[in-house]
């Protein structure tokens, strides 16, 4: 699958979000779960080869919308607690917004300053010929080993960037998996499952995200029939067995987002 | 040889001969006379190269006092700057350039976790460009803050002379806008 | 803008950048004036400075026109020189060296490109303190090496005797590192 996501105008995953959210390119309950999880999890498999700030860019804004739109699509799961802690989670990442966007005027107002400033040229001719040799000499105050080391720090390519693993880190569901997952439990069965028993060993919202995409795959492609009663109800999956897992996940394997797009 | 020349001219000829900021201070101590008699010839004499519309500009930052050309005659200075430009900062330079103003002396990790990205490529740019530096206090040299040159050329004598930071903060309305968009109620 | 500056004003600027005598031809050109129309503007600044005891005298020779301080301030202008404070390297300054005393010969431009950011200020700093030369062999005028000066206060012999480059590469562990910590299955 190739990881395509280039985000050259776009530092980092709140500078995206920012992007997204403050130019209206995009409802960010509209772009397709789906394809950011798998971009996500092909991002992960493919990082050595992928810069790696882009991509470590890419995966916390994606895992940003992922615990977003999940709570929205999971309503009343896990009670007033969950609720709240969601808002916190919200307060935060709306005070890092602020803050990115506020420091990003101040850094175009600084632009236009510098701007006039280079219109304005310091006088720099230096010393006139009599007075050369009066100039004391330079100091110098160095050794042989520092200058190697500012050698090597110049002639080093430009340091690796260290990656914010702390979103990564707890999160090891993936859609495929999940897909197999969902239809073992499914297939078994004759009768309606509840979305809620099938993710009930699941520890982390992420895991009940990709159970739900996994289901939503399996729906699309006719392996299971889905009922929801009412608006808030739970879900019920039923195994039609008119697909098979395997022909899910090689659909799912088509996902390429480009966010290029979203942020044009 | 007549008299000795008038403080007023010595202050200018050191201003010709200089090719950087030079404190009044400095200026003080070659002339011998305080300081804050320097400063008045200075900034008489800035007023007086403004009012009698000379090619040059007599500005105070940080480091000290310089002569500058004056920035209307710019377009037809091209041909004589030798070297010297400045090339453009990207977004994300000038976005660090305001951090490290506003929130120097401040680390690496700092700026990162401020901008949820990796930055030490663009610290190291800034650093290039001589625009940032490392905190010149003791025991700080983690920690950077904007240089000198970056203070000449935005023609601010401290840090405390740029607008309050409230002044680029995005508007209420625009944070509504923001709210509203990531509420998980939407 | 307002109105356009006056050639009187132009003239000025061009005097206080240039950094070797400008002849009053170049100046007729930039400002799309005739050469005599020129030099009678700067024939009149250079009564002006007189008259009005400015620091700086404006002299024509055989190059063309220059300021130069006011001989009467000399003596200030010598303590002033002798005891400047600044005679210390900026830290583009040593980076600059760093690189011509490991890559040297090596082109202004070359330079430029290993730091990402235009040189050639910096490397005249270092030609005018003498630290840095012109390459002495056949052709290679344009490119620059440390000078023996600089060996010589370094306390080396030739460039062979600075430390490998090697030892001070920064080491691949952090990155195999950050990538053990990415794997999924970690």
């Amino acid at each position: 699958m190739a990881y395509e996501v280039k985000l050259e105008v776009f530092e980092g995953p709140i500078d995206l979000l920012l992007h997204l959210i403050t130019r209206q390119r995009v409802d960010i309950y509209d772009v397709s779960l789906a394809r950011i999880t798998e971009e996500y999890l092909a991002a992960i498999s493919d990082l050595d080869g992928a810069d790696l700030e882009t991509a470590t860019g890419f995966l916390v804004v994606a895992a940003t919308l992922l615990e977003l739109k999940s709570a929205r699509l999971l309503p009343g799961r896990g009670g007033d607690e969950e609720e709240a802690h969601l808002l916190e989670e919200r307060d935060l990442l709306l005070a890092r917004l602020v803050e990115c966007s506020t420091f990003r005027e101040a850094g175009a107002w600084l632009a236009r300053g510098l701007e006039a400033g280079s219109a304005a040229h310091g006088r720099t001719a230096g010393l006139e010929e009599r007075f050369v040799d009066l100039a004391p000499k330079v100091v110098l105050k160095t050794t042989p080993e520092r200058l190697a080391a500012l050698a090597a720090t110049a002639l080093a390519p430009r340091p690796e960037p260290e990656v914010d693993v702390s979103h990564l880190a707890p999160i090891r569901a993936t859609v495929r998996d999940a897909i197999l997952e969902v239809a073992g439990l499914l297939r078994g069965r004759g009768e309606p499952t509840g979305f809620r028993e099938l993710c009930s060993g699941a520890p982390e919202r992420i895991d009940v995200v990709v159970r739900f995409l996994a289901l939503l795959e399996l729906f699309k492609a006719g392996a299971v029939d889905l009922v929801q009663v009412d608006r808030f109800g739970d879900i019920r999956a039923t195994w039609t067995g008119d697909a098979d897992a395997e022909d899910v996940l090689a659909e799912a394997d088509e996902y390429v987002i480009d966010l290029r797009e979203a942020g044009r | 040889m007549s008299d000795a020349p008038s403080t007023r001219k010595i202050v200018e000829a050191i201003l010709l001969l200089a090719d950087e900021p030079v404190p009044a201070t400095q200026m003080g101590e070659v002339l011998e006379v305080p300081r804050a008699e320097v400063e008045a010839v200075l900034r008489e004499l800035a007023g007086t190269y403004e009012r009698e519309d000379r090619g040059w500009v007599l500005r105070e930052s940080a480091p000290g006092w310089r002569l500058y050309t004056d920035p209307d005659c710019a377009p037809w200075l091209e041909r004589f700057v030798t070297g010297h430009r400045h090339a453009r900062l990207t977004g994300a330079s000038l976005e660090v350039l305001a951090i490290v103003a506003y929130k120097g002396p401040i680390s690496r990790s700092e700026i990162s976790e401020i901008r949820g990205v990796d930055s030490d490529g663009v610290v190291k740019t800034l650093l290039q460009r001589g625009l940032v530096e490392p905190s010149a206090a003791e025991g700080t040299a983690h920690l950077f803050e904007v240089s000198d040159e970056f203070l000449e050329r935005m023609g601010l004598r401290s840090v405390d002379e740029l607008p309050p930071l409230t002044d680029f903060m995005p508007d209420s309305e625009a944070v509504e806008d923001m709210e509203a968009k990531l509420s998980p109620n939407a």
